[in-house]
């Protein structure tokens, strides 16, 4: 209990922190959103009001912490910026997740299970895994897309319905997307070494050389103490990922809170991106309060 | 290697047909695509004798043509054949703008100078205002009556005299008023049409034996030539109809692409039947000098001018196909008919300006043009003085 | 040449399913960042625009203005004045009825200084415009006119949706427009895509049932959707993918605008006030080689399109003479070290901004560079988006160099970007020849004066060169033959477009 | 053997990117519009893009531009998180519990969002790419020497050589930081300088961000083949081969850089 509030008060301040951080990055930024503006100058005045950049840094910063981000400037100007965010936000939860199940599963299973048999695909997989994202979504819709052409023309196949990759919303896309989220730029391969030299380690341990001498199959015990290791796994690669959705969605045409980023930051729509950023903070703080109380609490429960 | 269609394509337009039926009606007889390809002795033979003038005309430089070819050659035939049809779309194009903007001038009420007094008389003379398509002119009258002739058209009246060589250069030369220049020549397609007789031109060339009578035209067998020669005076819709070739009618947009995808079989498939039979060098003389294209142009030209007068936006839909808009120029993927088509269909759809730009590579190859050109040019500024102008950075 | 077979196959699979209409799908380089149509500035906001909006005059499918929502009218005798009574049974997309109010206040708006319109010189020759009715109006002009109803074809804004008439660029309004057009806004998504629906309300029938404007911002993707069947149109074909599309059979093209042309703007702030530099630079741009990577176009020698009636062919190319340009850089104090020019110890370096949504502008740019790194000058290429190119190329002129390119309707109205008095006229040319030629060209009513006027601002404004003057590409858009009674306006696109159907 | 190759292969390419420093920035833009689009020849190895530029001119100079900024994102990286680390292993507690904090705080932002934002707010260059990306790679840095210098605080070997009167400054920096971090920081930098580039390419292939044409860059060069229905041709290929070659050589030698201590 005492560590949840723990966790939990340390990922509200660095929330706090790295919101007004921003906030200050922002202010110190070169120009405004008014000086795009064809009448700039004419309407500076009454803009700053109503976008409420004549109040100090502080108040500013005040009203974001308590999720008054204002409205949008330019991407859909008049519009609360809740409303902008939401829906996106959903959509990159939805991918974020399970591209944290693909990959911690991947990973897991990956690590516990050694068997020779099943060493060349993952070796393939490895080897994939050290494909930058980008390019991974480049080769896999290209070659989809022409694969398609191919197959249909040689009246092996009709339209698939995903077809073509990646203009509208399908089944395969998100496949693809969770996938490539999960595997490239060496994601996987990361994830794979951090388990596998966990689930060594866990083998070496006196406990597990006890109970593989009475005959107890192992995975009576691995998985339970995997799960520590799986959990900071998901912590820690939990920016990463978020990280990898801005590569992913706009390579994928995914109108997620990661294009929605995009859009903003280019189109110097301040409190959007602010906005976003404060929740990728939360995101991330919050997940990990979650997660080390949980450690905690197993930890707890192994020692007693 | 650009058309490889399947036979399916067919399904595609019509839409009618779940399974592929067999499209494939190949030629029942040679066509000139068979014959130049398949035999290539009969290719050589061709142009053995004529051969600038078969690369003129190949390349739609009529003008060299006709001056390539020996005087009493078949070749020669085809290409005066070729240059009327192109002076009949130019005359049809100026006798049109001049009345559409003797009309506005006269609604307007514009100042009546000797320049545009002297056109009325003039076109008058050279039969302009029966020239005109019925569909297009809502009374018979001109909008106002010139009688006074100015200097420079009796200067012209003279010209029109003279030898058909010099008429056609002066056509292109701008006629001079204070110092500016105007080309205001209502007759000059008209006499160059009267100069020769395209019945009698089109008598000779199907008498012709041969592949030079149909070489790179819309008549793909020599039974199509005879039955065409007979059917039409006009040498602008010959091949329109042509026996081998699937019917043609189009009364709508669905049923003219019908027939566009219909014709489009019959050529690939000839196409095809080509390419398994000739010789390799012939398949890639067949892309190179792009002749299957260059028949689906002219049949496509031909049908065009068919619908001109009454369906004027089909056969602009129809002159767009044809068009090839990968290259602008006039050559061999586009003639200098299928061009003065186009712009005679926009113009009598009333796109004016559109009809100025599809004029405009003609210029180069067709100096004469200029004339129609600078009707339509100043039609477009006529029609357009009131408009408020729009433009946008792109 | 890769082989094009499949659109036929999925064509037939399309046929065999398709009962009921679909929407029609295009794309466009970038979505519009504003759908308000008294601050459009290009092309795309404009075609979109004319699927929502409604002027009080359209154009007829032979480009005759005909009423659209007006259902009668009626010019005064001196010609200065006009009243207009408007269609009944029209409303707005929210249900509101049209009323003569909405026409006073957009042609107020339109007027309004503080507004600063876009489109404010397609009003000005209107001097008042009230309200007589509910649904008539009377237009007072600033002198006679003979046919105005040519130039009444601005969209009409709801007044209920606006405060006033001072209008700022950001208004909400630009992301919810409401129209009484034949389509109503269903969505303007964060991806960039726009889906309009049928207006059911629509006072004339509409076939179309809808159209989705896809931001697709890679043109060979682009050209590859349309020929995978994932679209049905694209306005704007680039020259590279012509062959490919040309050959489909699934696919037409139709050439449709041709009044546009690029050119390098100079800003006559700097540098380039002294006619020499300026003289200097069009020397060393050779502007055919330029043309050669990125199509088949033709090269102009001032601001008409070589097909305009106002081109004047007797201009003459500035001839590509590297030698001269050298003489002349030389003259103004600068020197050549070997590889570059300099004087005051700063070598000879401009900036040149392009908007970073043009393909092919990059192209451009990169073989603009390598051409004037030949000579020693130094060319810093910014690619800027477009909220950055309003406001630095529009607003603070803070450039050296722009490439662009106009797009202009058939009348090549040249007014508003060369005269000095005119709303985009960035570069700040200023001849008084010239100003006084296009004066008077704007007011006769002879066809044959107005086209020698223009003709001569030709020649004097290439004497000038405020500019380069490049060339205009051969334009097409590319239709699916899948859409039926498909017909193209050569500049809005889209004024057709309810009566287009998608099998 | 195998780290031998790892490092023989790093060192080509540094020199590769030395070589593309040296040659004159002109080389890369310049464009032969009568030689476009030539295939692989001695003039031209790569052959040369759509306006006459030589591929393998820009790929060596792309590759210096992306070299040295990523050189410098691993010194931003570097400096900031040894120091950082270093204060928080050696020192603890509370210089531990603010400086963490200000860790896990910058850690909190994912990388790509913040060198998104930081480069859009001030404008693309390699200057703001390399800061921003050492910037964010910075907290991975510190967490690693942090957690290693505290361990190596406790060790017997620090705890002997205290006793034998060695002074602190010489077991901080001697001891501490060189023999006991370098392969740890090493790894670390090793990794943020593959992912540098992998990052450059990114946002030059996705949205023209970084370092953008006519500058060479192997992100651009990817960026100028990509969508042309010409996936299969090498003037895209190499380039993204090259790229995964330095992904993975980085990637093998990062591999072998374990501190004893750590298995």
């Amino acid at each position: 209990m005492l560590a949840a509030l723990k966790h939990g008060a340390v990922a509200a301040l660095t929330v706090v922190v790295a919101v007004a951080g921003m906030q200050v990055l922002l202010a110190l930024a070169p120009g405004d959103p008014i000086d795009l503006l064809p009448n700039a100058e004419a309407v500076r005045a009454t803009l700053e009001a109503q976008w409420g950049l004549d109040v100090p840094l502080w108040e500013r910063i005040g009203r974001t912490l308590i999720g008054d981000f204002g409205q949008s400037l330019s991407l859909r100007p008049g519009a609360p910026v809740r409303e902008v965010i939401a829906q996106p936000l959903l959509k990159t939860a939805s991918w974020w997740l399970a591209g944290s199940a693909l990959l911690t599963g991947l990973a897991a299973v990956g690590a516990v299970v050694q068997r020779r048999s099943i060493r060349v695909p993952r070796a393939v997989l490895m080897v994939v895994s050290i494909v930058p994202t980008f390019l991974l979504a480049h080769l896999i819709v290209n070659g989809a897309n022409e694969g398609v052409v191919a197959a249909t023309d040689a009246g092996l196949i009709s339209r698939p319905s995903w077809f073509p990759l990646p203009l509208d919303a399908s089944t395969l896309r998100f496949v693809v997307a969770v996938g490539i989220l999960a595997i490239g730029s060496a994601s996987l391969l990361d994830a794979y070494t951090e388990l596998s030299t966990q689930v060594h380690a866990l083998r070496s341990r006196p406990f597990a050389i006890a109970a593989h001498s009475r005959g107890e199959p192992e995975r009576s015990w691995l998985w339970r103490h995997l799960a520590i290791a799986v959990c900071e796994l998901l912590a820690g690669r939990a920016p990463a990922l978020l990280g990898g959705l801005v590569i992913v969605e706009k390579v994928l045409l995914l109108g997620g809170a990661g294009t929605v980023l995009w859009d903003a930051a280019v189109g110097r729509d301040y409190p959007v991106a602010l906005a976003l950023t404060a929740v990728f903070a939360l995101w991330v703080a919050g997940l990990r309060a979650v997660l080390y109380t949980l450690r905690d609490h197993w930890r707890r429960g192994q020692t007693a | 290697m650009r058309r490889q269609l399947p036979a399916l394509a067919l399904v595609f337009f019509s839409g009618c047909s779940e399974t592929p039926s067999t499209p494939d009606m190949p030629l029942d007889t040679s066509s000139w695509l068979a014959e130049a390809i398949i035999t290539p002795s009969a290719f050589e033979a061709l142009t053995a004798a004529n051969r600038d003038g078969w690369v003129a005309l190949h390349a739609s430089d009529l003008n060299t043509a006709v001056g390539a070819f020996a005087s009493d050659s078949t070749g020669q035939f085809r290409a005066r054949l070729a240059r009327q049809t192109v002076y009949a779309d130019l005359a049809a194009i100026t006798d049109l703008a001049i009345w559409r903007t003797l009309k506005v001038w006269q609604s307007r009420g514009l100042p009546t100078d000797d320049g545009i007094l002297g056109v009325v008389p003039l076109w008058r003379r050279c039969g302009g205002p029966q020239r005109l398509p019925s569909a297009l002119t809502d009374s018979a009258t001109i909008p106002f009556d010139g009688t006074a002739v100015p200097e420079w058209a009796n200067d012209r009246i003279d010209a029109y005299g003279a030898d058909v060589e010099a008429l056609r250069a002066l056509v292109a030369v701008p006629v001079m008023q204070n110092e500016t220049r105007i080309i205001r020549d209502p007759c000059g397609y008209a006499f160059l049409l009267a100069s020769d007789d395209p019945a009698a031109l089109i008598d000779t060339v199907s008498q012709a034996e041969g592949l030079a009578s149909r070489f790179l035209s819309a008549m793909p067998t020599a039974d199509d030539l005879v039955h065409q020669s007979a059917a039409t005076a006009l040498p602008g819709i010959m091949g329109a109809t042509s026996p081998s070739l699937p019917a043609f009618e189009a009364t709508d947009l669905p049923s003219l692409h019908a027939s566009v995808v219909a014709l489009d079989a019959v050529i690939e498939s000839e196409r095809l039947r080509i390419v398994q039979q000739a010789p390799l060098d012939g398949v890639s003389l067949l892309s190179e000098l792009s002749l299957a294209e260059r028949l689906r142009q002219e049949v496509l030209v031909a049908r065009s001018r068919t619908l001109m007068d009454d369906h004027p936006a089909l056969a602009g839909a129809l002159a767009d196909i044809a068009w090839d808009a990968t290259d602008r120029a006039i050559g061999p993927r586009n003639t200098a008919g299928a061009a003065s088509a186009r712009a005679r269909a926009l113009l009598q759809q009333g796109r004016t300006r559109e009809a100025l730009d599809a004029l405009e590579p003609l210029l180069t190859a067709m100096p004469e043009s200029a004339a129609a050109r600078e009707w339509v040019a100043d039609l477009s500024v006529l029609e357009g003085l009131d408009r408020a102008g729009d433009s946008k950075e792109e | 040449m890769p082989r094009l077979t499949l659109p036929f196959v999925f064509g037939a699979l399309a046929l065999a399913a398709s009962a009921i209409a679909s929407p029609l799908r295009y794309a466009e380089d970038g979505a519009p960042g504003t759908i308000n149509p008294l601050f459009t500035t290009n092309m795309t906001e404009a075609r979109v625009q004319e699927l929502l909006f409604d002027g009080l005059f359209t154009d007829s499918r032979s480009l005759v203005a005909t009423p659209e929502l007006v259902q009668s009218y009626q010019i005064a005798e001196d010609r200065q004045s006009m009243t207009i009574d408007l269609r009944s049974g029209v409303t707005w997309h929210d249900g509101q009825a049209l009323s003569a109010d909405d026409v006073v206040f957009t042609i107020n708006a339109m007027k309004d200084p503080t507004t600063a319109s876009t489109e404010a010189a397609r009003v000005s020759f209107i001097t008042t415009a009230e309200a007589t009715g509910p649904r008539s109006l009377r237009l007072t002009f600033a002198g006679p006119e003979l046919s105005p109803e040519d130039k009444l074809s601005f969209k009409i804004l709801p007044k209920h949706r606006f405060s006033g008439t001072a209008i700022q660029r950001n208004d909400a309004f630009r992301t919810n427009p409401i129209g009484t057009g034949p389509f109503k806004l269903a969505s303007f998504s964060a991806d960039g895509s726009i889906v309009l629906e049928r207006n059911v309300e629509y006072f004339a029938e509409v076939d179309l049932n809808g159209a989705t404007l896809r931001e697709v911002a890679d043109k060979s993707y682009q050209a590859k959707l349309l020929v995978y069947q994932s679209l049905e149109a694209l306005v704007r074909v680039v020259p590279r993918d012509l062959a490919t599309l040309e050959a489909d059979r699934g696919i037409e093209l139709y050439p449709y605008q041709t009044n546009s042309w690029w050119y390098i703007g100079m800003n006559h702030q700097g540098v380039w006030a002294d006619p020499d530099m300026r003289s200097a630079l069009t020397m060393m741009i050779n502007v055919d080689e330029l043309l050669r990577p990125i199509g088949t176009g033709d090269t102009v020698t001032g601001p008409f399109v070589r097909s305009s009636p106002f081109y004047n062919h007797d201009v003459r190319k500035v001839a590509h003479d590297p030698d001269t340009a050298r003489t002349l850089i030389a003259t103004k104090g600068y020197t050549f070290d070997g590889t570059h020019w300099v004087k005051d110890g700063q070598p000879l370096t401009f900036r040149l901004l392009v908007q970073d949504d043009q393909e092919v502008g990059q192209d451009v740019v990169i073989a603009i560079q390598g051409q004037l790194q030949r000579y020693g000058v130094t060319l810093e290429p910014e690619f800027i988006d477009e909220a950055a190119w309003k406001s630095r190329v529009w607003q603070s002129r803070d450039f050296d160099l722009v490439l662009s390119q106009w797009t202009f309707d058939r009348n090549e109205d040249i007014h508003e970007q060369f005269h000095s008095q005119g709303s985009r006229n960035f570069t700040g040319y200023a001849s008084e020849t010239t100003d006084a030629l296009l004066d008077q060209a704007r007011t006769t009513v002879d066809p044959q004066a107005k086209r020698s006027l223009l003709q001569q601002a030709h020649g004097s404004i290439s004497a000038d060169q405020p500019m380069v003057f490049l060339w205009t590409l051969n334009s097409y858009a590319a239709v699916s033959t899948r859409v039926q009674n498909a017909e193209v306006h050569p500049f809005y696109f889209f004024t057709w477009a309810q009566d287009w159907s998608v099998e | 053997m195998k780290r031998r190759a790892a490092i023989a292969s790093l060192v080509v390419v540094l020199l590769v990117a030395l070589i593309g420093t040296l040659m004159p920035d002109m080389a890369a833009t310049e464009t032969r519009p009568d030689q476009a689009n030539l295939g692989m020849s001695w003039a031209f190895w790569l052959g040369t893009d759509r306006h006459g530029r030589a591929i393998a001119t820009r790929l060596v100079i792309g590759l210096s531009n992306g070299v040295w900024p990523a050189v410098g994102a691993c010194t931003v990286a570097g400096v900031l998180g040894l120091v950082a680390g270093t204060a928080r292993g050696w020192l603890g507690g509370l210089t531990n519990t603010v400086l963490g904090f200000l860790t896990t705080v910058l850690a909190t932002m994912p990388r790509y969002v913040l060198v998104l934002v930081v480069l859009t707010i001030w404008g693309d260059s390699a200057l703001w790419l390399a800061l921003a990306a050492g910037l964010a790679w910075t907290p991975s840095v510190t967490e690693a020497v942090s957690a290693r210098v505290e361990r190596l605080r406790h060790s017997e070997t620090i705890l002997a050589s205290r006793l034998h009167g060695v002074p602190t400054w010489r077991l901080l920096l001697v001891h501490t930081v060189w023999f006991g971090c370098r392969k740890t920081v090493t790894r670390q930098l090793l990794g943020l300088f593959s992912a540098f580039l992998v990052l450059e390419a990114s946002l030059a292939y996705i949205g023209g961000l970084g370092i953008r044409e006519p500058t060479p860059s192997i992100g651009n060069l990817l960026a100028m083949q990509w969508g042309r229905g010409a996936w299969s041709d090498p003037r895209f290929w190499v380039p993204a081969a090259v790229l995964l070659f330095i992904v993975a050589a980085t990637r093998a030698l990062a591999h072998q850089l374990v501190e004893p201590a750590d298995v």
